[in-house]
């Protein structure tokens, strides 16, 4: 394997750079951003030319690999601070340092006038750095440092203006839904020690093929645990909502392209397991097709652009997780996926973020309306954003949903079927939750009243929009064009080791139901809301669109569940601990006391009760004796 | 003479030195103290820096005899174990030395007391790490008490005199059984080998299994006292709330290390039958303790309180990781031993000078510190990160050493103990929400940030943490080969991993 | 022809040197007047112990069963003894010389002109010292007396003396007499049990010797042997103060002059053991599977009972009073070890005990108000604060009766339990730790009152103390620290010393 | 008369005195009792002496009796000093110390 001395810096760069503008406090100020954004710069140039020389090499050779340094060695255990560049990795890194800078120069306006900028930058390149070491790590345990640090990451980001609890409050629910996740991931490492001896991706690999299917189906579990919490899937998926309350620049980089897509890096990554873990895989089929539903269902009921947004990242990485769990083949589409859902989704969120910059921060889109007129090139490049997401060919998104769909129905049987349908519905909802998210903003009346007209945002924040809506166009096509990603992914994930099954549908007939869905969701919205609407959300409404608007219920589920009785228990250890554990110590404590006091009184005073007393004891004795001997 | 014992006798001669000083200068004596308590700092590094790595026996071994009749010996040395944990006592004292200035006026006999009892303290600590006598040993182990008992009760607030009892006598307890299990010993050396103390010749003594179990647990309560284990915990939040955060940090940093050290060097080492047969009971306590802690921690409303209960919840893990009987579990409990020492530290000076300046211990009472005074509440932060053992910060490494050599063994309680990490999320983010964000509460607008001695005692401290998570190397070089070595002697062997290597 | 008796008088020395200068003593008192009497009697006293320290010293490797035809036995462990009751007398008596704490004219009544005319022309009567070293020669010869005639009668002769000290205090004249009135008639009353079990003894084996005691094992009648010894541990255990004949102790003890009290508790203490300890290591070896069981049922009674009572109590001296309760039951555990090693522990732990012990009732002394001795607890709040250096020797001494490591208590204290163990007494082991968890309760209590609280009045203070005193103090407190800190020298001489010869 | 007879006298005189310590109040009587107490040991020391034909008993005897007179000095100037004090000599007055 080829080593490398350019990772490191990969990771350094933004490691450092974040140092610098935390410990140097307010003199960063005034160039922070620079520092921040160069860096973040830097590191995209450091993965292309990574990228190029890696391309240059054969298919054996590609990945890279760097040691820096012995981390933890006890025992048998012994877990190098190593860095790994492959296939996979590369196009994360290109992802995460590609995206991230042109979230970068869009926050240095965005962010102009909070006077934390600083801090904020700091924030982003530390994401930066963790997410690089994410998915360099070269173990599960260099991976968990970058995993937790990641959701440090958000945690500060999310609550980046935390002087408002609702805000502070959704940091610390992210964090510990990401903790319940961390604690699979946790339990993974242990078992694959245990198991295997080791703790890094190339020793597991090796010997992955000769464990017990317990084990490994154990392991998988973990890891899909770990990945629901990071990626939001179902069940610890509740916190990627309130997670908007993140400066939006945020929510386009981690809850959008890059962080929450973790999970899917994860499994993918760990394709060695799943591939010998047939229940695992099933459960990830699952957890994938309930996310994908959930989300879109979620996402027609938001009022709130940010969260419609978010609903539908939640929907789309069920899309994705659903793909790993289909094997070999499904990987390489999940990240096709994953990629090109980075640049349409980031550049929507980027789009919000230029409405809400326009709309003096309002996020409710009932209170939009007819902005299309006012910010051309915003409402031009969300539009783009938007056919790509609902999977209008040639755009992005068409290319990778599609291969999704298909290869979900040759899944094969009932469960192809199934799945495969699931699929289908996602895309018809998602066209109509989508669409209707369009109108609502873009088009219809004005309805944000007394506001001053909304104006086009500067440019800086309108290049990076621009640049990713050129991904969202072009980036499906170029990764499907001759099966460029899955052939490059090829030595990662290893499709050609799985017999090809039959094909359930030939795949022109896959693509033209995706269509016929995606005109359904599109013309049902359309029609729904042409006309004009009103700022007030409506009152009277189904059941199904009030649960939808409570998030299908899932934090009055988890409150009813875990939070109440976890407080409830709380009170009842505040009071066992008072009450018996230190109630018996101070017992004991107040037992002697009390016996003292008792004992206390045969001190009559009179020396003949003193007398007697020795007589008495005299005459037990002899008794004693007598009884003894006797 | 051992370079040991001349470092356990620094801070005894700064102590008659200090206690030259006029009371009055106050300044004096606390630059003098925290300068002899820094060079100490710094002449026990040599300590390390001379310490042969590849042998697993006693270094700078030195024995005198002291009492004769009963073949007592001064008789100290250290290994990997005792090593870091002298370090961690060194490093301590001066920054909390440096740390406590205001405390140290605040107290019933002005900081000259504080200052002795403090430097006593540390002969005591260092003495108590170095013994390789069973009977200095538990001299040491008892006689700590009593300056922590003043320094509680002189410098502590709200109920300390209560609190400084309950410490007391529920330690005295503790040791007065262990002292019936040394006699014990003694008495069976006696008969075996001839009357010693030497630990490494109570090591083969061959003890019939009933005897032994029972000789074991008069060791094993008296540690879980000191560690403190479920259910003998109920003395620490109160001793915790009600001494000053200096004593804290020693109280629970370095002090209540005694026990998790004491069930390695004497539970183990000396009755490795017995630790065999009550491993499982213990392992329930420690798991108990665990999650137990975590959800009394969250359930309080005195950030000192809060610590201490943490701390419990971490003693469950050291707990679990020494009886683990691996060598990961053993090397990652020691190895957390320190850390906790460290992040606990952090976390009780900054929570001391946060409540100095509001003047209350109640979480309730903070709020939106970060925009006051954000250096502060950085540092909190990081504390409280490392508290809930983040990857990347020191106390990841060691629980996570303590949870997968636990996990080869024993893998239900492992998963178990993983919840905590959960818990800890909450215990730790609950107060932080609580106190660095939100709005700023009244009252807390004016509060002042560190102050540039502030800043230079936790910097350190902080240090640590950061450098410890990501290269602890130099420390496991240290506690390695001693950690293999317990598990060895005590008859374990690491499981094979089930396939691969 | 009548052969008189030999008497190797050197060996009586030590014991003839005290009495006789009890006996000039007495003399001066009666001959001498008021002004130089003080001083005279003290040198005397002085004079007359270091002689006979001295005397002993010259005898340390001596060992006879013939000096005084075989009423008394020199031997290695009767010489330690002898040798720490004079150590502690020395100690004491300067405590005692401190003639402010004593009546001026013991037949004055309380309150009347005769009692203020005599203070106040200073015609103080000096009648302590002679009964003082009458006291501690019976004392001594009480650890030496290897019949039972002779021990009956060194049993009077140091009892007789302290029960009439117990009633010479100058204030609280009433609570003082009542003491010595109760004093004397429980002892005399535990006389008659000890004498009644003498006869049995007798009766039983045809001797009055504990070496012919110890020979006759098994050839008498048990039940006489059974009465003899339960009547005759009833007599030792009495001055010993175990649970249940311990009801005069809390009450003596506070009632007599503090200096008195502190003499009663070491010296008391040590000779009573010292004879406890000949008598059943000696006369009752052969017989301890009837008496093992019943000594150490009452040493676990004492233990506990002491600790527990102590708890409870609101005065200083009543306090210490249960404190040495609860030290008399770990003592017993050395007599139940019934081995070198329980001997050895003992001899250690009754010199020790003895000086933390004066030095303790020393500082008593020193804590006054206006009226006299302020002994009721609630009013030593805040003392540390007062006096921080009377109020730390105070607390270190507190420590060890707790047994804190680093204290001579503590050295004691294992020294007694392991000597236990290895005869197998694990039990009382194990109840010993328990019942000094217990004690340490109020040791500790008492810390926290002195050092912790503050001061409610300021009418309480420490005096400066005379030299006398002060000497006394300090140098109690000094081997008290010493033998924490440095102990071997002591307990290895208590080793090579602990050998009764039989 | 049988020998175990001088005992059971003995025993019985014991009983009487120490009973008579616990019952009564005047000092002067319960120290008599005391006195009576030893004199019961007297007697038993004095029938040994017959049983094992030596004189050690009786010599115990004089030497008790001589004792005894000691204690009867010591112990009536107590009571008297007390009697003085409190124009009582009812052992029940005096129980100021207690508990």
């Amino acid at each position: 394997m080829t080593t490398s001395s350019n990772l490191l810096w990969l990771i350094a760069l933004p490691l450092f750079s974040s140092a610098i503008l935390i410990l140097s406090g307010k003199r960063a100020n005034s160039w922070g951003h620079v520092l921040a954004t160069i860096v973040s710069a830097s590191s995209f140039t450091i993965g292309v030319v990574e990228f190029f020389a890696m391309h240059g090499r054969s298919d054996a050779n590609r990945a890279v690999t760097q040691k820096i340094f012995t981390w933890i060695s006890v025992g048998s255990l012994n877990v190098d601070a190593s860095l790994m560049l492959d296939q996979l990795s590369i196009c994360f890194v290109l992802l995460i340092t590609g995206v991230g800078t042109l979230i970068h120069v869009y926050s240095i306006s965005y962010m102009s006038h909070d006077h934390d900028r600083r801090r904020f930058f700091a924030y982003l390149n530390f994401f930066i750095a963790s997410m690089l070491l994410l998915v360099l790590g070269d173990s599960y345990l260099n991976l968990y440092v970058g995993w937790e640090g990641v959701g440090l990451a958000s945690y500060l980001l999310i609550g980046f203006w935390n002087q408002k609890p609702a805000y502070a409050t959704a940091a610390k629910k992210a964090f510990i839904a990401n903790r319940i996740g961390d604690v699979g991931l946790s339990i993974a490492i242990m078992i694959a020690f245990a198991t295997f001896g080791d703790v890094s991706f190339a020793g597991i690999k090796e010997h992955a093929d000769e464990a017990s299917s317990t084990q490994l189906t154990a392991i998988g579990l973990m890891l899909l645990l770990a990945a629901c919490g990071k990626s939001a899937q179902f069940p610890l998926q509740s916190w990627l909502g309130d997670a908007m309350a993140g400066p939006t620049p945020v929510s386009a980089l981690i809850h959008a392209a890059t962080m929450v897509t973790a999970g899917v890096y994860l499994i993918t990554r760990s394709n060695f397991i799943f591939d010998e873990a047939p229940i695992a895989q099933l459960m990830v089929l699952v957890v994938g097709g309930i996310t994908l539903l959930f989300g879109a269902v979620i996402g027609m009921a938001k009022d709130d652009i940010k969260k419609a947004l978010a609903a539908s990242t939640m929907s789309q990485i069920g899309y994705m997780i659903l793909a790993t769990g289909l094997g070999p083949i499904g990987y390489a589409f999940a990240i096709m996926h994953l990629l090109t859902h980075g640049f349409f989704k980031a550049s929507m969120f980027l789009g919000a973020g230029s409405v809400m910059h326009g709309m003096k921060d309002e996020v409710n889109m009932r209170k939009f309306g007819g902005i299309g007129k006012f910010m051309p090139f915003t409402a031009l490049t969300f539009g783009l954003g938007y056919l790509a997401i609902i999977g209008v060919p040639p755009f992005s998104g068409f290319y990778s949903k599609d291969k999704i769909i298909e290869t979900a129905f040759n899944a094969g049987g009932i469960k192809g079927i199934a799945l495969g349908m699931a699929t289908l519905l996602g895309a018809v909802i998602t066209a109509f939750y989508m669409t209707r998210v369009v109108i609502l903003t873009f088009f219809g009346n004005e309805r944000w009243g007394h506001k001053d007209e909304p104006a086009e945002s500067p440019a800086l924040m309108l290049i990076p929009i621009g640049l990713l809506s050129i991904g969202s166009i072009a980036a499906g096509f170029i990764f499907s064009k001759g099966d460029g990603l899955v052939n490059w992914l090829q030595p990662v994930v290893n499709p050609l080791k799985e017999h090809h099954a039959e094909e359930f549908l030939p795949p022109i007939i896959v693509s033209l139901m995706t269509l016929v869905a995606v005109m359904i969701g599109l013309t049902v919205a359309i029609l729904k809301y042409r006309g004009d609407q009103v700022a007030q959300a409506p009152e009277k409404v189904s059941v199904l669109v009030s649960a939808a608007r409570r998030d299908l219920f899932q934090d009055e589920f988890n409150e009813a569940v875990f939070m109440r009785p976890g407080q409830s228990l709380i009170k009842i250890l505040l009071n066992l601990d008072y009450i018996l554990i230190d109630g018996l110590v101070r017992s004991v404590a107040a037992t002697s006391l009390s016996a003292g006091v008792r004992l206390r009184t045969l001190q009559t005073g009179y020396v003949r009760s003193y007398a007697l007393m020795m007589v008495i004891g005299a005459l037990a004795l002899v008794t004693t004796i007598w009884v003894v001997t006797a | 003479m051992s370079l040991l014992t001349v470092i356990g006798l620094l801070p005894l001669i700064s102590a008659l030195l200090i206690a030259a000083i006029p009371s009055k200068s106050t300044g004096l004596i606390k630059r003098a103290t925290f300068i002899a308590t820094s060079l100490i700092a710094i002449i026990s590094i040599s300590l390390a820096t001379g310490f042969d790595k590849t042998s697993t026996g006693m270094q700078y071994v030195q024995s005198n005899p002291w009492i004769s009749s009963f073949n007592i010996n001064y008789a100290v040395g250290i290994d990997g174990i005792s090593l870091v944990l002298i370090l961690l006592s060194t490093i301590l004292v001066p920054i909390v030395v440096l740390a406590t200035w205001p405390e140290a006026d605040g107290g019933r006999w002005g900081a000259k007391v504080f200052y002795i009892l403090i430097l006593i303290l540390e002969t005591m600590m260092i003495g108590v790490f170095a013994a390789t006598d069973l009977f200095l040993f538990y001299v040491f182990f008892e006689a700590m008490l009593i300056p922590v008992y003043f320094l509680i009760g002189g410098f502590g607030s709200g109920n300390k005199s209560a609190a400084a009892m309950k410490f007391l006598l529920y330690s005295l307890f503790g040791g007065l059984l262990m002292l019936a299990s040394i006699i014990g010993v003694y008495v069976i050396a006696g008969n075996q080998i001839g009357a010693t103390f030497d630990l490494a010749k109570l090591a083969t003594l061959q003890i019939d299994n009933k005897t032994e179990n029972l000789l074991f647990l008069g060791f094993f309560i008296a540690f879980a006292i000191k560690a403190p284990l479920w259910p003998f915990h109920t003395w620490l939040p109160d001793a915790a709330k009600a001494a000053s955060p200096g004593t804290s940090v020693l109280l629970l940093g370095v002090l209540d290390k005694v026990g998790t050290y004491g069930m390695i060097r004497f539970c183990i080492e000396l009755f490795p039958d017995a630790s065999k047969t009550f491993t499982p009971l213990i392992i329930t306590l420690a798991v108990i303790s665990i999650i137990y802690g975590a959800f009394m921690a969250i359930g309080q409303r005195d950030i000192k309180g809060l610590i201490a209960f943490t701390s419990i919840s971490h003693f469950g893990f050291i707990t679990m990781g020494i009886f683990a009987m691996t060598t990961q579990g053993m090397s990652g409990a020691n190895l957390y031993m320190v850390n906790h020492g460290f992040s606990t530290a952090a976390l009780f000076l900054i929570a001391g000078w946060m409540m100095m300046r509001r003047g209350s211990s109640v979480i309730a009472d903070f709020g939106g510190l970060q925009r006051v005074t954000p250096i502060m509440a950085w540092t909190f932060f990081i504390a409280g990160m490392s508290s809930l053992a983040l990857p990347g910060l020191s106390s990841f490494v060691s629980e996570f050493l303590v949870l997968v050599g636990t996990y080869t063994r024993y893998p239900v309680a492992a998963v178990i103990g993983t919840l905590g990490i959960v818990l800890a999320a909450l215990y730790i983010l609950i107060p932080i929400q609580k106190t660095l964000h939100g709005p700023i509460i009244d009252g807390n607008e004016k509060l002042t940030d560190l102050s540039l001695r502030e800043k230079i005692a936790i910097a350190p401290v902080i240090l640590v943490i950061v450098v410890m998570g990501f290269y602890p190397k130099p420390v496991l070089d240290l506690i390695n080969p001693t950690a293999e070595k317990v598990v060895t002697k005590a008859g374990f062997t690491d499981p094979a991993a089930k396939v691969g290597k | 022809m009548l052969i008189a008796p030999s008497l190797t008088y050197s060996l009586l020395a030590p014991i003839l040197i005290v009495l006789a200068g009890a006996l000039i003593g007495v003399l001066v008192e009666a001959f001498l007047g008021k002004t130089h009497r003080p001083a005279i009697q003290l040198t005397i006293s002085i004079g007359s112990l270091l002689l006979a320290l001295q005397q002993l010293w010259q005898i340390r490797d001596s060992s006879s069963l013939t000096a005084a035809v075989n009423s008394v036995t020199i031997d290695k462990a009767g010489i330690f003894l002898q040798a720490t009751i004079v150590l502690l007398s020395l100690a004491a008596v300067l405590l005692i010389a401190d003639q402010e704490n004593f009546v001026a004219q013991a037949s004055a009544i309380p309150g009347s002109i005769e009692e203020r005319s005599a203070l106040e022309q200073k015609n103080q009567q000096t009648e302590i010292f002679p009964l003082f070293l009458f006291a501690v020669a019976g004392m001594m010869l009480f650890t030496i007396a290897s019949d039972l005639i002779t021990l009956f009668v060194a049993l009077e002769v140091f009892s007789l003396p302290l029960y009439l000290l117990a009633g010479l205090s100058r204030r609280r004249r009433l609570l003082s007499q009542e003491a010595a009135l109760k004093y004397f008639l429980l002892g005399a009353y535990s006389s008659a049990f000890f004498l009644f079990g003498s006869a049995f003894l007798y009766g039983y084996s045809g001797t009055i010797s504990l070496s012919g005691i110890s020979a006759a094992a098994g050839n008498g009648n048990d039940i006489f042997l059974l009465i003899g010894i339960i009547f005759v541990s009833v007599g030792l255990l009495f001055k010993i103060s175990a649970v249940p004949f311990h009801s005069w102790t809390p009450d003596v003890y506070q009632g007599a002059p503090t200096p008195i009290t502190g003499f009663m508790a070491a010296c008391t203490k040590v000779a009573a053991f010292g004879a406890i300890l000949r008598i059943f290591y000696v006369g009752f070896a052969q017989s301890q599977t009837q008496w093992r069981p019943i000594i150490t049922v009452i040493a676990i009674i004492t233990m506990l009972f002491g600790s527990l009572v102590a708890i409870a109590q609101r005065d200083v001296k009543r306090m210490l009073a249960y404190s040495s309760i609860a030290h008399a039951g770990f003592l017993l555990s050395g007599v139940v070890a019934l081995n070198k090693d329980g001997l050895a522990a003992s001899l250690f732990y009754l010199f020790a005990y003895g000086f933390a012990t004066l030095a303790a009732f020393g500082i008593i002394t020193l804590i006054r108000d206006s009226t006299g001795e302020v002994t009721d607890l609630n009013r030593w709040v805040g003392l540390g604060r007062k006096s921080p250096l009377v109020s730390a020797a105070f607390a270190f001494l507190l420590l060890s009766f707790a047994g804190i490591p680093l204290t001579a208590g503590f050295v004691g204290k294992f020294a007694i339990f392991s000597a236990a163990y290895k005869s197998g007494n694990i039990s009382l082991v194990v109840v010993g730790v328990l019942a000094s968890a217990i004690a340490a309760f109020f040791y500790i209590r008492v810390i926290i009152m002195i050092f912790f609280t503050d001061p409610v009045n300021n009418s309480v203070s420490v005096i400066i103390p005379s030299i006398k005193s002060k000497v006394s103090i300090v140098a109690s407190m000094i081997i008290s620290i010493a033998l924490g800190i440095a102990p071997s020298l002591v307990l290895t001489t208590a080793s090579n010393f602990a050998n009764f010869v039989k | 008369m049988a020998i175990a007879n001088y005992l059971y006298l003995s025993a019985i005189l014991f009983t009487i005195g120490a009973v008579g310590v616990v019952v009564r109040r005047n000092a002067i009587v319960v120290f008599m009792c005391i006195e009576l107490m030893l004199n019961a040991a007297n007697l038993a020391f004095v029938t040994f002496a017959r049983v094992n034909s030596n004189l050690d008993g009786q010599v115990v005897a004089f030497f008790t009796m001589v004792v005894a007179a000691c204690e009867v000095v010591v112990g009536l100037a107590i009571i008297v000093t007390i009697y003085r004090s409190r124009r009582s000599v009812s052992v029940d007055d005096a129980s100021l110390l207690k508990q």
